[in-house]
């Protein structure tokens, strides 16, 4: 009897295999989007089928969600991808084998993300982390111009040396339980470990704690560990880029959070809170001030990423039951905000054949409804209702306002400034005479309305379910 | 088996003798000599530590150091080294007494730092752990104030190596082995990397500062 | 009862014909005493009645673009004015309608008309008209805060803003904060020469452009309509005279439940006080020179200085008696 | 409960013509109007039933925040302000059934003008903060969509940026003080809120915030900037919604925060909204009398009348602190009765403007003029809402200014001296507004309306179409009506007043006619308009009667007086900008630190002579222009971290550890 979340990290790897053998990059797609599916409705049974605690596989309150959105969002991103990347063959940026080459590597990197969400074992997290990085270097590069492979590069050498820190981090946390749980696996063990996090020896937990919060962080792309974050979204390809932000910066968030979590078990142990709290609101104000000058608009929503992964990290270094509760609707609702912006934002490009903002004007008169959603998506992301956005950033700030009054400053002035440049470019983008071509655009566009209206129902309504997971995930961060 | 301790202590100490050696060395062959011999010294250590806690699968990864960054990695990079004709002085950011300095508050931090581990079998383990902290330490420190290729990549396997390192001194620690290997076929992908550019000639030098140049978003 | 009631009703009716019956008196009191104090014989005292009838006699000239809001103006301006002088308590403070005499009220309605007049004045579309108007509201401007002051120290010296219950509080006790009333005093008079264009702020015998203002805004009109404009600020004047009356010099004001006879006596002092109050303004303006439009601020200023003073002094005093 | 389902149907037909209005196209958008129109009607007739009745309408639903949901409440207050929003959205969609179906009818108007009209209902009926923020923040963008409808055009392009990030300040502004009314326990439901108000700092905080989220989206200085651009640049009978009726819900949210959730004031809460509402009052109108686009120009007075009210309920509030319940009656129903009478005149005015634009399609005074002959009905309607707004009696405009003043007038009785001896200050404040407003309109009045057309436009203008009219005259006749009938208004209001103050107004049974308005007791101040009014038109019409009779009634129509230059240009009338050059030369120099430049050419030469002012707004420079440059340099700088090489990142994140780690050995 095979369970749910073995077919989730498993079905994926199997895709990958396949899609290498396959030729012709039209049946590629589509087994592409098969295999999402499939991996999706895995997600979704397991969502529904009793939760898991085993040696190397744990499914609880906490990632439940977030697999099930991984789950969501690479399907969905596959279904955009097959509609657009079609037209990447056709401009001839790539060719037929590089493309076989993507949708292989593109399910392994859901696999490998699947694997660090669902493993018990902070080694098996770490792997399939690193394994997930390394793919998206590959994935980054693929388009081999000379500002493809710069990004590559860049991210390849910083997100090793983020992976070397992480490690240690996790070799110090092995070193913490070992005392408590005695040698071997029991002492990698996620649910163990948060169980005996208080007989742990603080010293190392937050030693441990540090090199993980700069390895992790490395990815969750805060600054100041940022730097490959923007470059990778801008020259990869589209899809890559939605899974980038959608994705694998909330993969690395959960990892901390998983490690957040067993620290805070052990009292005498330092306090993370003001050092996420610092961090999260130095990437928040940097990021925002950042989009001001952006010329490239992938780039651009590669910075409200980092600006948005900030304001989580605040949150959970804030802390208490509202606070983690706010953070964890903001990572659900960050993902699927995003990666719907790029897909958008994938729109745009193809109908005006280029990124550079300079080049878009008045799309609401050349693609009223494509302009229509950009925009929704763009007030979605920047926190105005009737978008779930709005509903976390009402939380995060009323609470924090009505405990540090004077620290709530800070996220309200940076979401501003934020605020000020995406409206900005916005009304770059959409109003005015139209300039340059116009074509047609014939990606899909169901994803992108899926995911709005998926964020558009929980600025309205949250499901009970979900929002006794969060709170369940919430008092356990602490 | 208290000397087991000893003798490990004692090779972790010749690694960062020699981590301090690699901030040292003013040239490209003798920086790469230094990492081999570095190399090496892990691999006993490995090797002693796989005897002592009886593990045979760190056997392997006693083998894997010595092999490939012992003996491949160095003389690949030699290779390279005189093909590109880079084997003169190495351009530094800072001095080398300014970078001893550092590698030495380093090792104090490190020290300091771990100094606080009071119980469990980490406080056996601590000294080894806080040299090969400071080791790591050391290697990113040789990444920042090098400024050719080469070097850095030195610096990054140093790195490693005291990962490689801690991880062996954490008794039973489950997946060091798989770990070493991912590292290695991390280590070949830079060096192929950097080979890569150099064959498709999109960069005439391998100075990293070069591989920048044409960074996004310019106007 | 309804016997009272009629008497009441005709008292009432009684203040509103005399002040329109004394107005022109007044202004011709003014002219005289002007004229003589200039050597001249000047104009009889009765001229002002001549003036009136002679223009209502006349013809009226429109010019051709003129609207229907430049014909129907001084017909309301003129209501509004007499309305308002109307209701100023003058010779009996208790009368019917006593109560509808609101201190705020009064200055709105003046408002009302000032602002009819510059509509009017920009109808035809001169510059004089402009002139006139703009200037006229700039003024405006500067009187009623002043004003509202001075409203503000009776309001706290009496405890009402009803003109009768002001006369009534100072008749009971006419020693009541006497110092920020003087100040008040002042600063009445002056608002009081702002606001009907009397020399220094404004020449009401000139027609010279650059000083013109009062006389500016209502150069188009000529015939009745010109008589009833005359009229209303005929009206005005005798509005502040007695205001400055009603509020300064309230002896021989009839008290409310006075009979025909106590009206009779009040009658007599509030026309004798009027009149001599035309006297003085007659004497003041001989004896002072117009000043350019734009000295203007700084003369009405004072009012407003003296007006802040009158109330801060108000409240020393009260702290004082409290 | 029939008047539930009624609103509901009105709210869901007001979305339903929002969603069906976004798919259809052309002439089948003008079904928006009267449908708008429909719900706002019934909305509004719920709204008296509750504020007359009494009682009040709960829902509770379980959307919105988790273990919260949603709460919707209709009291007093909120049907007090219902009925001010609904009447100018029905005057704005009735004005709308006017437009010309093939030319005036755009997809990026007309779906989203029924979605502002719910959003705002929305607000008044929110119960919890977060159903209130989120259709605040809903009808901010609803609105800024309507501001940039003109999408093309620079300026407006501008205004709604500027707009949308002004109310985004506000509104996080008020995320603040509502995070400080809930706690950190996270009680958002008002009820909880009114359960445990909060200490004397937070109250302060809240307050503080409060103020800034109100007062700039009502447009309280100097958080106005955005105003005088946004308004006039949406279609105009938007603007008369946003500066008739979004103002007005800014005020309620000050209202419902200061009077209800707060809890019980301290006297020194009051200091705040008086001076800066007294500020604002007069700056607004210099503003105002100094500009010269007629939209514009109605923005700045609304600037102004956001002032006014403001000031009188700071008074409220002192006097509340004070406990003279009878004293804060006055005052608050100065201020409810302003909002109410505001919402009336100044939707009547820029309806009026927008007749005026869509007839001449200018909106520069200086282009303008004569109007009352082609355009008669809207003249004559436009002098009404003029004559309102300048607080003329008899008209609606000078009840609340009269009950204001009386509040003033009663300052001087409380016990603290800060604020007795600021009421004088603050009387004189508001007569020179008045006077100011009188001189503005007076002005924008006679260059648009009187005098000569100055441009072929204006010469050529025709009366806009007859339903149109009709939304004017309608406001025009509430106009009327209010200024005659506020006794009767002021006992509509009772309900509110008894809520917010726990006093009302002394009924009007205890004057001496039944429609006396009386402030205090009838032995200290009444206004009895109908008395006043009737005295008028008898004397109006004896005069009449009189002149008829004794006068000549020839009438000779002849050429102006020209000084001997025959047939003047229509150029050589005083124009809006020398209409304000005496106000500029008392009040400008002072505040705009205004210029006047003349060059003469010498005699002989051809050249014309050239005049030019120069306003300089310190607001603008030190509080916008400059924190938006600072930004702009920062991000500059910050700029450089993009493209640093490789190793300067590594360095970065070997600082970011190395800190971290000496954290660790301090702070274990």
């Amino acid at each position: 009897m095979i369970h749910a979340y073995q077919v989730v990290v498993v079905a994926p790897y199997v895709a990958a295999l396949v899609l290498l053998v396959i030729p012709g990059y039209r049946l590629g797609a589509i087994t592409n989007v098969v295999a999402s599916a499939l991996t999706f409705a895995a997600g979704l049974w397991l969502v529904v089928s009793e939760r898991v605690v085993s040696d190397y596989a744990i499914v609880d309150e906490f990632n439940i969600v977030f697999i099930a959105i991984n789950t969501l969002v690479g399907f969905t991103t596959a279904l955009f991808s097959a509609s657009y990347i079609g037209h990447e063959i056709e401009t001839g940026r790539l060719t037929p084998t590089l493309l076989r080459f993507y949708h292989a590597m593109f399910q392994a990197m859901m696999g490998s993300m699947n694997l660090a969400l669902i493993a018990n074992n902070i080694g098996l997290m770490w792997v399939g982390l690193e394994l997930a990085t390394l793919i998206t270097v590959v994935m980054v590069g693929l388009y081999r111009t000379p500002q493809a492979i710069e990004a590559a590069w860049k991210y390849f050498i910083l997100a090793s040396v983020g992976i070397s820190l992480a490690f240690f981090g996790t070799i110090l946390i092995y070193l913490a339980g070992q005392p408590a749980l005695g040698e071997g696996v029991p002492a990698m063990t996620w649910n163990l470990l948060q169980a005996a996090a208080s007989r742990m020896d603080p010293a190392i937990l937050d030693l441990a704690f540090i090199f993980l919060l700069i390895g992790y962080g490395t990815k969750v792309g805060l600054a100041p560990l940022h730097a490959w974050l923007p470059d990778a979204h801008a020259e990869g390809p589209t899809p890559i880029s939605a899974v980038l932000s959608g994705l694998l910066l909330n993969v690395a968030l959960y990892a901390l959070l998983r490690f957040k979590m067993v620290v805070a078990g052990q009292p005498a142990a330092l306090d993370p809170g003001p050092i996420m709290i610092v961090m999260g609101l130095v990437s928040l104000i940097f990021a925002a001030f950042m989009l001001y000058q952006r010329r490239d608009i992938k780039r651009l929503f590669a910075y409200s990423s980092i600006e948005h992964m900030g304001l989580m990290v605040f949150a959970f270094g804030m802390g208490g039951p509202l606070a983690n509760f706010a953070g964890l609707l903001h990572m659900t609702m960050h993902s699927l905000t995003k990666s719907g912006i790029f897909f958008a934002v994938g729109h745009i490009a193809q109908a005006k054949g280029s990124q550079r903002i300079a080049d878009i004007k008045g799309l609401s008169v050349t693609h009223p409804r494509l302009a229509v959603a950009f925009a929704l998506a763009v007030f979605a992301i920047s926190g105005l209702p009737p978008f779930g956005v709005f509903t976390s950033e009402f939380l995060i700030l009323t609470t924090t306002f009505a405990r540090e009054p004077w620290l709530a400053l800070l996220p309200a002035f940076g979401l501003l400034i934020g605020f000020g440049a995406l409206l900005m470019r916005l009304q770059d983008t959409i109003f005015g005479e139209p300039v340059g071509p116009a074509h047609r655009v014939d990606a899909s566009s169901v994803p992108l309305v899926l995911h709005l209206l998926l964020v558009l129902t929980a600025g309205i309504y949250l499901p009970p379910v979900l929002v006794a997971w969060f709170q369940r995930a919430a008092e356990l961060l602490g | 088996m208290n000397h087991a301790y000893e003798i490990s202590h004692l090779l972790a100490g010749v690694m960062l003798v020699t981590s301090f050696a690699l901030l040292y060395q003013q040239r490209v062959a003798a920086v790469l000599n230094t990492f081999a011999a570095q190399s090496i010294a892990l691999a006993l250590a490995v090797a002693w530590a796989a005897w002592s806690q009886d593990r045979p699968d760190l056997f392997i990864t006693a083998l894997i150091a010595l092999t490939l960054k012992g003996i491949v990695i160095p003389v690949a990079l030699h290779r390279t080294v005189a093909r590109l004709g880079i084997h003169r002085e190495v351009e530094k950011v800072v001095g080398v007494g300014v970078a001893l300095m550092v590698g030495l508050a380093l090792t104090g931090l490190a020290q300091a730092l771990l100094f606080k581990v009071t119980h469990g079998t980490a406080s056996h383990a601590r000294e080894e752990l806080a040299l090969a902290l400071s080791i790591i330490l050391m290697g990113f420190l040789m990444m920042i104030v090098r400024r050719n290729a080469v070097t850095q990549i030195v610096g990054f396997m140093s790195m490693e190596n005291g990962l490689i390192l801690a991880a062996t001194g954490a008794r039973g620690m489950p997946l060091v082995v798989e770990v070493s290997v991912a590292f290695s076929v991390l280590i070949a992908l830079f060096v192929f990397a950097v080979f890569v550019f150099r064959i498709r000639e999109r960069f005439d030098t391998i100075d990293i500062e070069a591989l920048d140049r044409m960074r996004g978003d310019r106007r | 009862m309804t016997g009272d009631l009629v008497v009441q009703f005709l008292a009432q009716g009684a203040q509103m014909f005399m002040v329109l019956l004394i107005a022109p008196l007044a202004v011709g009191v003014v002219r005289r005493v002007k004229a003589r104090l200039m050597r001249r014989q000047g104009a009889p005292l009765l001229q002002g009645y001549r003036d009136l009838a002679k223009l209502l006699r006349k013809e009226s000239v429109v010019a051709e673009n003129a609207s229907w809001l430049f014909r129907s103006a001084p017909s309301l301006i003129f209501a509004l004015t007499w309305v308002a002088a109307a209701l100023v308590p003058s010779f009996a403070s208790g009368l019917m309608f006593n109560w509808a005499a609101d201190v705020v009220a009064l200055v709105a309605l003046l408002g009302a008309a000032r602002a009819l007049l510059a509509l009017a004045g920009m109808d035809v579309g001169t510059s004089f008209g402009g002139i006139g108007s703009s200037r006229e509201m700039m003024i405006a401007t500067l009187a009623e805060p002043a004003m509202m002051l001075i409203v503000l120290t009776l309001a706290i010296a009496a405890g009402t803003t009803r003109l009768a219950g002001v006369a009534d509080f100072f008749i009971a006790e006419p020693l009541a904060v006497r110092v920020s009333l003087a100040l008040s005093l002042v600063a009445l008079i002056i608002v009081a020469l702002a606001e009907n264009a009397r020399i220094p702020v404004d020449n009401p015998v000139t027609h010279l452009e650059l000083t013109m203002v009062h006389e500016a805004m209502i150069l188009e009109y000529s015939g009745r309509h010109l008589a009833l404009i005359e009229a209303a600020s005929y009206l005005k004047l005798v509005l502040y005279l007695s205001l400055l009356i009603c509020l300064f010099a309230p002896f021989g004001m009839a008290p409310a439940n006075a009979g025909v006879g106590g009206w009779a006596i009040g009658l007599l002092a509030w026309s004798a006080k009027l009149l001599a109050g035309a006297a003085l303004l007659g004497v003041w303006e001989v004896s002072i020179a117009k000043m350019r439009v734009f000295r203007l601020p700084d003369f009405v200023g004072i009012a407003f200085v003296f007006g802040f003073l009158a109330i801060l002094l108000a409240f020393l005093t009260r702290g004082a008696l409290e | 409960m029939p008047e539930l389902y009624v609103s509901g149907a009105a709210l869901g037909a007001l979305a339903v013509a929002a969603a069906v209005a976004t798919l259809v196209r052309g002439p089948a958008l003008a079904f928006v109007y009267p449908l708008t129109a429909l719900a706002a009607m019934a909305l509004g007739i719920v709204d008296l039933r509750v504020l007359l009745g009494g009682g009040e309408l709960t829902v509770w639903l379980p959307i919105g925040l988790p273990d919260i949901g949603l709460h919707l409440r209709l009291d007093a207050l909120s049907a007090f302000f219902g009925i001010v929003i609904n009447g100018g959205v029905l005057a704005a969609s009735v004005y709308g059934m006017g437009f010309d179906r093939a030319k005036e009818l755009t997809p990026r108007v007309e779906p989203l003008f029924p979605l502002f009209a719910a959003t705002m209902n929305l607000v008044l009926i929110a119960d919890d903060a977060y159903a209130f923020l989120f259709s605040w923040e809903l009808m901010s963008l609803a609105s800024w969509a309507l501001v940039v409808a003109r999408h093309t055009d620079p300026e407006s392009r501008r205004a709604g940026y500027l707009y949308l990030i002004m109310a985004a300040i506000g509104t996080s502004a008020l995320l603040f003080s509502f995070g400080g009314l809930a706690g950190p326990a996270g009680g958002y439901g008002f009820d909880t809120i009114r359960a445990h108000p909060p200490g004397p700092l937070v109250a302060a905080l809240v307050l503080a915030a409060a103020l800034v989220g109100c007062g700039s989206k009502g447009g309280l200085i100097p958080l106005h900037a955005w105003l005088p651009l946004a308004h006039p640049a949406a279609p105009s009978h938007v603007s008369a919604l946003m500066s008739g009726v979004m103002t007005k819900v800014a005020i309620y949210g000050f209202v419902r925060i200061a009077f209800d959730l707060l809890g019980p004031p301290a006297w020194w809460w009051a200091l705040p909204p008086i001076v800066l509402g007294a500020v604002t009052a007069v700056l607004g109108l210099l503003y105002a009398v100094f500009d010269r686009d007629l939209k514009r120009v109605l923005a700045y007075s609304t600037i102004e009348n956001v002032g006014v009210i403001f000031v009188a309920l700071g008074l409220a509030l002192a006097f509340r602190a004070n406990g003279q319940e009878g004293a804060a009656a006055v005052a608050m129903a100065a201020a409810l009765l302003h909002v109410l009478n505001h919402s009336w005149f100044k939707s009547l005015l820029f309806l009026g403007a927008g007749a005026v634009l869509h007839a001449t399609g200018r909106r520069d005074l200086e282009g303008l003029g004569g109007l009352i002959h082609r355009m008669p009905r809207t003249a004559a309607f436009f002098l009404v809402g003029a004559l309102a707004i300048s607080a003329l009696p008899p008209l609606n405009g000078f009840v609340s200014e009269w009950l204001l003043f009386q509040a003033v007038i009663a300052a001087p009785a409380l016990p603290q001296a800060a604020l007795h001896f600021a009421s004088p200050a603050i009387g004189a404040m508001l007569a020179l507004a008045a006077a100011l407003a009188a001189a503005c309109f007076v002005r924008v009045y006679g260059i648009a309306f009187l005098g000569r057309p100055r441009s072929i436009e204006a010469a050529r203008a025709h009366e806009v179409p007859m339903v149109q009219q009709i939304a004017m005259g309608g406001l025009a006749l509430l106009c009327i009506a209010g200024g005659l009938f506020g006794s009767v208004l002021a006992a509509m209001i009772a309900p509110v007043l008894r809520d917010l103050v726990g006093s009302v107004l002394p009924n009007s049974g205890s004057g001496p006619t039944a429609f006396s308005l009386i402030a205090f007791d009838p032995e200290r101040s009444i206004y009895d308009a109908p008395v006043i009014a009737f005295f008028v038109a008898i004397a109006s019409l004896t005069t009449l009667l009189v002149v008829h009779r004794l006068s000549a009634r020839r009438t000779r129509l002849g050429p102006a007086w020209d000084c001997g230059f025959p047939d003047p240009s229509p150029a050589t009338q005083y124009t809006a900008s020398s209409f304000a050059q005496p106000l500029r030369r008392v009040y400008g120099a002072v505040v705009f630190a205004a210029r006047e430049t003349v060059v003469m050419p010498p005699p002989g030469d051809a050249r014309p002579a050239q005049f030019s002012v120069v306003l300089i707004d310190y607001a603008w420079r030190v509080l916008y222009a400059a924190p938006s440059r600072a930004v702009v340099r920062l991000s500059e700088r910050l700029n450089a971290l993009q493209f640093l090489s490789i190793r300067r990142y590594l360095v970065l994140m070997f600082a970011a550890l190395v800190i971290l780690l000496s954290i660790a050995v301090v702070t274990i």
